[in-house]
């Protein structure tokens, strides 16, 4: 009951991608309160563009998200393209080869994600971004794995930190992007990266506890 | 929105194919549509220069495609980076084997995608060095001249650049020359109106009208002070006084002085502009080696105008001097 | 009024000093401020070539000053013509004895001031013949040809008279020439925004948002119609269907297509004019043997185009080819 | 009592100077409400600059005339430099070498500048110009010299008439020049060539009544 077999790609990544698509014009209308209103534009660019990839085939886990990180970097330029690309590639190798994925072997991925995320972006928890969702998600799921939480119990604290996360850059003021431009008035509007990591750790993590066995 | 478009979301899509087929005897298309390439890239035993960069700055990128200037570029959506991939492609179409100078600007997605297509084209053996570009003096203090953007002085950079790899010089001696080029060049813009992306249809900045930002970005990024509009004159006076303490500029000092429009500001007020900072210059002591006047990098509809200042010395004015042939740029040699 | 300017009404006076300045190796100022001059005019055995006009146009007029183009240039205030005196005294200054083609638009201040600038040199023995530029289609009908404006066909003008005039031949070849030209060429122009003349301070001439005028006028001056804003394919359509027939354009016709900004028009959009253009051009059998795209003939900072088509021959394939060297248009020889 | 000592130049041009530059913005508020404003400012920098060419020296009248239509000529552009220009020049040679200037002779001023300014200008009574100004000045001219009216009855009569032709083009729709541009809408507006050709004539008129001898 606590691992996920690779062959749920297919579930877990068509999850992701509707998560992107229902809420593509929330996203840009999010992000056009302090930014420029593309940001749902540009992640249903790329995230329908790696649907149509998919087809109808089944796919690993591993695979799938390195495809759909690659269809990112391919396809959506901007900041967007390689920090998600890259996000999604760091979580498809890490869990390359596997035949099923543990807990351990999720928070590898997350943890990969994270540093490589990071290492591209340089940005940091307060800055307003992405990273104020993903940051306390993965330091919540290592707290779960900690305290011998199973697996989709772990998820559950990864998807609950992500959201107090993404609900943190309400408050924040930006200091990076194109929302910085507004400063003190950037306060008070969710981050737009923020909400649709929350949504992508959100969707991930429901597919995988239904795909649990 | 008063623009002659079509589908707001394919603007640089019909675009591309307006200009490829507007300059046949400079441009040739790639297999990657967001790819252009010089007609004769790559050139054989000549380093390859490529750029790339978010749409709507035209001339910029695209058009300083040709000869003694840019191989190939990789072209984004308006305001935003080219993706890896079209980086990667534009450093395929326009290595000879000789390696590839990329000179970009310095925003946080062209730093990521070409960090990541730099990795790419490393796999295939193609060896790729870059300058990137940080003129703009109101975007961070001299301290921090590493965060600040790339504006108009990328044109220098590419002029300095694409000369320097005509002459049949190494990677190595091109990265230098681009990188003395931009180390010596220093920008500041003045924003008088703001400009609306296509695809999202509203000005997502505002500028009042009667006022105007000193130190505005090529995007609207914030600028140092917002103040009421002054005098043609007295935004000369403003604009000088950020750029020449900032390298410093010496009185002997010889330059080239680079005025560019927004985008709707009249070409004509460029040159009022450029009147006075030409005076300001020569009462300081320096010397304007080569003046451009025009619309050499703008921001969409946005009026203001951006003025750049690159201290010279001979190696960058023989480079400055060479013929060039580009939509953006063409010059007789020493003319 | 966003604007980059000192006293609204020196805004002439301020842009010539810099716009000498900007161009050393191209433009020489000349007793009278309200003429500039190729820096070697008059050039010995040359029939010189001469324009003027009112200013808020650039490039036009002083920016065609140079090589193989245009001699000496009469400057007049913001949209309107030069005093005759400067027409006179820029005939002076292209003069090399083998007499001036002036070559003008029409309009009612120019050809008054043509008119009599004429008169005073003959008095000094100086021939001078005109061609006067009649391409804006939407002006009036074709009827009353000689009633029409010229708008941005005046560049092909000048390139071919230009040229014409460096090959050495006499008056009345390059006056044959340009005349040849504009016979053969027709434009229209598309207005989506008005614009102000700085000492006015206030636009004189509405276009609602959402509107777009098609067959206005280089300074305002009305159109065939008002309608909604449309697609910058039906824009190309109204257009093309404007100027074709008016010829008419033929299948088999080689042809020049200018696509000119207005001033505030993204250079970005005239390519996907442009694009649409060619396409009709391409699907009625006309083939383009050179496009030229960007902002050749403005009015300040009004949005919107022109479209300008020319029918060539042998004769004038080769001119248009011809190096020059200007502001406006630089280009080398057959590129 | 019925000749103008062609000495008088100086007073009759200064009379014509001070009424365009009293009336500067009079003459770019008329010309803003169907043109583009400048009117008056073109005249005043045309009439200005020739006040300071005459200085304090006397001039005749044909002399003064002709400067005034030189300088226009000379330093205003557009229409109204070649076309006022052309009239003053056109008046000032018709009473060349005078020593002075009849009602016959001032009738010849007129037709002879009437003749230059239509050939130039190519406008007809009705096109909403100054020649609405103009043309019925003369006629009401000739009419009063063939009815044997003395030289300033005869200026009168002009000077009534040219006030009705200025006033004419109030209902008039303009055919020439920018307020062709609105069609229908330029009715209701006084022409501003034509109220300018009124103020001249009756400054003009004004100050030869005083100097007759
Ligand atoms: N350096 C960075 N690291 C992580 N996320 C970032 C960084 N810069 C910007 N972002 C995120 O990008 C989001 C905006 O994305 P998007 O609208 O698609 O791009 P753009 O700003 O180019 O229009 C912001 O909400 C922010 O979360
Ligand atoms: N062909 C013409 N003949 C006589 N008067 C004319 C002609 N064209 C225009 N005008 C006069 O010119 C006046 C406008 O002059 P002005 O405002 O100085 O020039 P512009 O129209 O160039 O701004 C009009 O009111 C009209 O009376
Ligand atoms: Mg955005
Ligand atoms: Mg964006
Ligand atoms: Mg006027
Ligand atoms: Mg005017």
């Amino acid at each position: 009951m606590d691992t996920l077999s690779a062959n749920t790609g297919r579930q877990i990544l068509l999850a992701v991608v509707s998560a992107i698509q229902e809420n593509a014009a929330y996203l840009s209308e999010l992000d056009g309160a302090t930014g420029d209103g593309d940001h749902g534009v540009n992640m249903n660019k790329g995230f329908t563009s790696f649907r149509n990839k998919l087809g109808d085939a089944p796919v690993t886990v591993s695979d799938g998200l390195s495809t759909l990180g690659s269809t990112l970097l391919t396809e959506i330029g901007g900041a967007m393209g390689p920090l998600y690309g890259t996000l999604f590639m760091a979580m498809g190798s890490a869990c390359e080869n596997e035949s099923s994925i543990t807990r351990e072997i999720f928070a590898d991925m997350l943890t990969n994600a994270l540093n490589e995320v990071q290492d591209l972006g340089g940005a940091a928890v307060g800055d307003k971004t992405l990273l104020d969702t993903l940051v306390p998600a993965l330091e919540a799921y290592k707290a779960a794995l900690a305290n011998d939480l199973s697996f989709a119990d772990a998820l559950r604290q990864m998807t609950a930190a992500a959201e107090a996360g993404k609900e943190s850059t309400r408050e924040m003021v930006a200091k990076l992007g194109r929302a910085s431009r507004l400063g003190e008035r950037s306060r008070g509007h969710l981050d737009a990266g923020a909400t649709s990591c929350y949504l992508i750790l959100n969707a991930l993590a429901t597919a995988m506890i239904a795909e649990l066995s | 929105m008063q623009r002659i478009i079509n589908d707001p979301t394919l603007v640089v899509e019909d675009m591309l194919k307006g200009f490829v087929k507007g300059h046949p005897d400079l441009i040739a298309p790639t297999d990657d549509p967001r790819v252009l390439k010089y007609k004769h890239a790559p050139v054989t035993g000549k380093v390859g220069i490529v750029t790339g960069g978010g749409s709507g700055h035209k001339p910029a990128f695209v058009g300083y495609i040709g000869r003694n200037m840019v191989d190939a570029v990789a072209v984004g959506e308006i305001f935003s980076s080219p993706s890896a991939q079209a980086f990667y492609n534009a450093f395929k179409a326009a290595d000879s084997g000789n390696g590839v100078a990329c000179l970009y600007g310095n925003y946080a997605g062209d730093n990521m995608n070409v960090k990541l297509a730099r990795k790419m084209a490393e796999k295939d053996g193609i060896r790729v060095e870059t300058v990137v570009a940080n003129d703009d003096v109101p975007s961070a203090p001299s301290s921090e001249r590493n965060k600040r953007r790339g504006v108009a002085g990328e044109v220098l950079m590419w002029k300095v650049g694409g000369a320097k790899a005509a002459t049949g010089a190494s990677l190595d001696e091109v990265i230098s020359a681009a990188q003395k080029a931009i180390d010596n060049t220093r920008s500041v813009g003045v924003g008088l109106t703001p400009c609306t992306i296509p695809a999202v249809g509203k000005p997502n900045f505002t500028i009042e009208p009667g006022k105007m930002e000193m130190g505005i970005g090529h995007h609207g990024e914030p600028g140092v002070q917002v103040t009421d509009l002054k005098s043609a004159n007295e935004i000369a006076e403003a604009m000088v006084s950020l750029i020449l303490p900032d390298l410093p500029f010496e009185s002997g000092d010889e330059t080239v002085v680079l005025v560019s429009g927004l985008g709707a500001t009249p070409v004509m007020e460029l040159y009022i502009l450029f009147n006075r900072v030409a005076e300001l210059l020569d009462a300081k002591g320096i010397s304007i080696y080569r003046p451009y006047v025009g619309n050499y990098f703008t921001s969409l509809e946005m009026m203001g105008a951006t003025v750049t200042v690159m201290r010279l010395d001979d190696e960058l004015k023989t480079l400055i001097d060479m013929e060039a042939d580009s939509m953006g740029l063409t010059q007789f040699a020493g003319s």
